[in-house]
């Protein structure tokens, strides 16, 4: 039972975290808040990304001259961490177009409630 | 924030303040061969201390440290920098983005790499600086 | 949420992506990197070699992104100046 | 020992990303936000990947922040839920 | 040139041209024009050339930085991304051609961005489809879904908001497909396809594996409007700008189905795939009543294009080699069909100033012109025989009918009548209504003093130009097929 904790504690976590993100994105009826959700959407695969980078007992992936780079086992996988460098990018790339969105439909409704533009669209 | 901000404690921080984040930035971007950093954190750290330049100045007076206009154009330059680099490679010879084949004369294939890393993370700190200042700018539509 | 339990557990050395040679007898990306990053491109950090190098074409992809960050921003909020 | 801390972060984690959708006042959230994305580099330092947390705090702190905030100060600061 | 570099060529030309036509347009607003459709004629023919050597030599591997590929990312083009290829960039020229006019009635200002945007979509598109590793798909992804959005925001007052959805579903399609990759690449250990392929099997069947295709499959299909997940797509066609409607409709929704395509070939066809089939099916049918409720002519092409792309999904899903000719055929002729049918709808909205399918009456006396082009059109979208739409329905039937699923075959059959019944409110309007009650009302009298006036030259040409190519396609499908699309066909070419 504490293995099983140990080992896949992070990924019950961060599914959930995936959830909670989905649930703001879906039920919230601010648009803020759907933002919000959506940066909480990636967070949680960004982390899933560095979860399944990570080994026991691994160091950093810079090179120490006193480890040496024979065993890789003793650094950990580098290839996720430069895939959620991008992923980070365009994260927030992806941020700052919905925030453009979000000035552009406040400037011609005045609300950011979705009902109430619902209805202001029809 | 269009105007510069009324108070002078956030006034004066804010002078300290730039230049210091300035410095790391470029330190984070240059440093980011031998510790955690590189051009985009660089680049992000660079365009906040403009966009802290920008909240406590005002739009008017910190358009003189780095003007509006231009931001898209220094972005196209960036990432041009870095394309550019991959064609130089290709027409060398090489594949695409391959930095051994940089004409730079009298380095060593793994030098030549350091050196080619070097440059497009240059590329890479423009774009990102310029691009954030012109979304800023952009929303607080300047 | 169930199918994370076929998932390697956390930290395992010996999970496919962790692993020198793969079943189907292709090498790995990661120890790859691991091994001759320092060789290839003499620069310590490793993560900074497997950004701009071996992967040099996402990092090409990045900046293009927020190239078109810019962009779309400008295209969608700018109005007609005086 | 790691481990242990690790859940204790995640639990933080989780709370933040559940009080900033709760919370009505926007400028409230976005502070929680800025704690959730903090929690999170966090996370990425205990697991190693020291350079993608430095860049989620730079973004987390610089950028996105700051971005938030203006777009809110445009916009408008209440939420309906 | 080397016809090993043309996988690289065909973003990065693309790419060169999206970075300088902002620069370009520090000159002015025709120059951007010029260098962005440069690049696209360029790409163009680089990209027929592509085809032909993926044909005659097999597929096109190129190695970006010069590593192998479980180390690097490599560029693939086999006959099934040239043809994709050849689709994408062939509708680019054409579009840009079409959009000079257009931008330049619609928002003028706003120029260059949009051509930026036109080409960096093109970078995205061309390069989901030549890439061969999984990751990268995901960067021109995103690249493409950003100048999406930001396209589609642009347009009538209620473009933002739609452009808003558009972007939330998006992301999170993204989100999703990234999710599903962290799977695969946990239990697989690689993002090459290549690589990835040869892994799955070792792997198979297991609960994770199959949890991460299903992921992955969810946000192809957001992203692709498949049924349930089509609710952005009818809003943002609507109201964005029609020069960015018609730039999109044809081919993103089309790159979406082929990362579908991508991920079920590396995958094996998995089991879960008859489920989609239905669920393709059942889109196809709703998709189809809903288009009868609109009056908006560019909702109605909207609907309609949902439904087509239940076509496409399901000749995928159906998984025998006829349904398969069927659905690649069906991607080139639905994308020649829309872009017409989008370019009529946005020179009539110019023209006639409504969008209003019951008001469109004089429309051939008005504009001859784009009348007939949408009429071939609109022949060949509900599929009578000299025009391509026929032939790819016949396919899909044959399909069905070799997979054994009668039902299938009904629902194409009763879609095809739907079809039937939206489109000839627009033709009954348009072509067969001269006069009502003698020729006494208001209607009448607006109609007697029509007088042709017909779209500018530049956009014309374009829409005659397509609805030539949807008759070509028409005679001409055996040679597509027996040529291009079987060779690419993963049950042929192994």
């Amino acid at each position: 039972m504490l293995e099983l904790i140990e080992g896949y504690y992070a990924y019950f976590f961060l599914i959930l975290l995936f959830l909670i993100g989905l649930y703001g994105m879906m039920i919230k009826r601010n648009l803020m808040k759907k933002i919000f959700g959506m940066s909480i959407v990636q967070t949680s695969v960004i982390l899933f990304w560095i979860t399944s980078a990570f080994k026991e007992n691994a160091t950093v992936t810079v090179f120490d001259p006193g480890i040496g780079l024979e065993n890789p086992d003793l650094y950990l996988n580098p290839l996720p961490h430069t895939l959620m460098l991008t992923a980070i990018v365009v994260a927030v790339v992806t941020l700052g177009v919905s925030f453009a969105l979000i000035i552009a439909i406040y400037r011609n409704y005045g609300t950011l409630d979705e009902p109430r533009l619902l209805e202001r669209t029809r | 924030m269009k105007t510069p901000s009324g108070s002078p404690i956030i006034q004066v921080a804010a002078r300290g303040l730039v230049p210091v984040i300035q410095i790391i930035g470029l330190y984070v971007f240059f440093h980011g061969h031998y510790s955690p950093g590189g051009g985009f954190q660089g680049g992000v750290l660079l365009a906040a201390s403009i966009l802290l330049a920008r909240l406590s100045l005002g739009t008017e007076v910190s358009q003189l440290l780095f003007p509006a206009r231009k931001t898209i154009i220094f972005s196209a330059l960036g990432a041009l920098i870095f394309a550019g680099t991959g064609l130089a490679a290709l027409l060398a010879g090489g594949h695409f983005l391959n930095y051994e084949f940089l004409p730079l004369p009298g380095l060593e294939p793994a030098e030549l790499r350091n050196w080619g890393i070097l440059i497009i993370e240059s590329g890479v700190t423009l774009t990102v600086m310029t691009s954030l200042i012109a979304i800023y700018d952009e929303i607080i539509g300047c | 949420m169930a199918a994370a339990a076929g998932l390697p557990p956390r930290g395992d050395l010996h999970a496919p992506a962790h692993l020198l040679v793969n079943p189907a007898g292709a090498p790995v990306a990661g120890a790859y990197y691991i091994q001759h990053a320092y060789k290839h491109a003499g620069t310590p950090n490793i993560v900074t070699v497997v950004l701009a190098d071996y992967r040099g074409f996402d990092t090409l992809g990045e900046t293009l992104v927020v190239f078109t960050g810019a962009i779309s921003v400008l295209f969608i909020l700018r109005r007609r100046r005086p | 020992m790691q481990w242990q801390i690790e859940i204790l972060l995640y639990i933080i984690l989780i709370v933040a990303a559940l009080s900033a959708l709760g919370i009505r006042n926007l400028l409230a959230a976005v502070v929680i936000l800025n704690i959730f994305s903090f929690m999170s580099a966090s996370i990425m330092v205990s697991m190693g990947a020291i350079d993608v947390a430095f860049t989620e705090a730079v973004v987390g702190a610089g950028a996105v922040g700051v971005f938030n905030i203006l777009a809110i100060l445009r916009t408008s600061r209440k939420s309906l839920d | 040139m080397n016809p090993i570099q043309i996988p690289l060529l065909i973003p990065v030309t693309f790419l060169f041209a999206s970075l300088l036509t902002p620069l370009a347009g520090l000159l002015g607003r025709s120059w951007a024009h010029l260098v962005s459709l440069a690049g696209a004629v360029f790409v163009f023919f680089l990209s027929l050339k592509g085809l032909g050597a993926a044909l005659a030599e097999g597929p096109l591997r190129y190695y970006v930085s010069g590593w192998l590929p479980p180390m690097g990312i490599e560029f693939v083009l086999d006959p099934l991304a040239g043809f994709l290829e050849v689709i994408i960039t062939g509708m680019t020229v054409l579009v840009l051609i079409y959009a000079r006019k257009s931008v330049e009635i619609e928002n003028p200002d706003k120029a260059v961005p949009f051509y930026t945007l036109t080409m960096l979509l093109m970078t995205g598109l061309s390069g989901m489809v030549i890439t061969g590793d999984l990751f990268n798909l995901y960067v021109f992804l995103e690249i493409s879904a950003l100048a999406g959005y930001a396209l589609l925001a642009i347009g009538g007052k209620r473009a933002p908001f739609s452009a808003f959805r558009y972007l939330t579903l998006g992301t999170l399609g993204a989100g999703f497909y990234l999710m599903g990759l962290v799977f695969l690449f946990m239990t697989t250990g690689t993002l090459n396809m290549a690589d990835m392929s040869r892994m799955l099997p070792l792997v198979n069947g297991s609960f994770t594996v199959t949890t991460g295709l299903i992921l992955i499959i969810l946000g192809a299909g957001l992203k692709m409007g498949l049924f349930p997940l089509h609710t952005w797509l009818p809003d943002a066609y609507t109201n964005a700008s029609s020069a960015a409607t018609s730039l999109i409709a044809p081919v993103g929704t089309k790159v979406a189905a082929y990362i579908m395509i991508r991920m079920l070939i590396i995958s094996g066809f998995p089991p879960l795939i008859e489920l989609l089939t239905w669920v393709a099916a059942a889109g196809i049918i709703a998709a189809s009543i809903l288009a009868i409720a609109q009056s908006d002519i560019k909702r109605m092409l909207a609907y309609s294009s949902v439904a087509n792309i239940g076509y496409i999904a399901l000749g995928i899903t159906l998984a025998n080699p006829l349904a398969f000719i069927g659905a690649m055929l069906h991607i080139l002729n639905h994308a020649l069909m829309k872009a017409v049918l989008f370019f009529a709808a946005g020179g009539i909205f110019i023209k006639m100033g409504t969008r209003d399918i019951f008001q469109l009456r004089g429309l051939p006396k008005k504009m001859p012109f784009t009348a007939g082009a949408m009429l071939i059109a609109v022949f060949s979208m509900v599929g009578i025989p000299p025009t391509g739409g026929f032939f790819s329905k016949i396919y899909l039937i044959f399909g069905a009918i070799e997979a054994g699923t009668w039902f299938f075959v009904a629902v194409i059959l009763i879609s095809t009548l739907l079809n039937f019944v939206y489109f000839f409110r627009v033709i009954q309007t348009s072509f067969f209504k001269p006069y009502e009650n003698g020729g006494t009302t208001d209607d009448d009298v607006k109609y007697e003093s029509m007088e042709m006036d017909e779209m500018s030259p530049g956009m014309l040409v374009p829409t005659l130009i397509i609805s030539v190519v949807i008759i070509l396609v028409g005679l001409f499908n055996g040679a597509i097929v027996d040529k291009v699309i079987t060779p690419g066909h993963p049950w042929f070419s192994g």
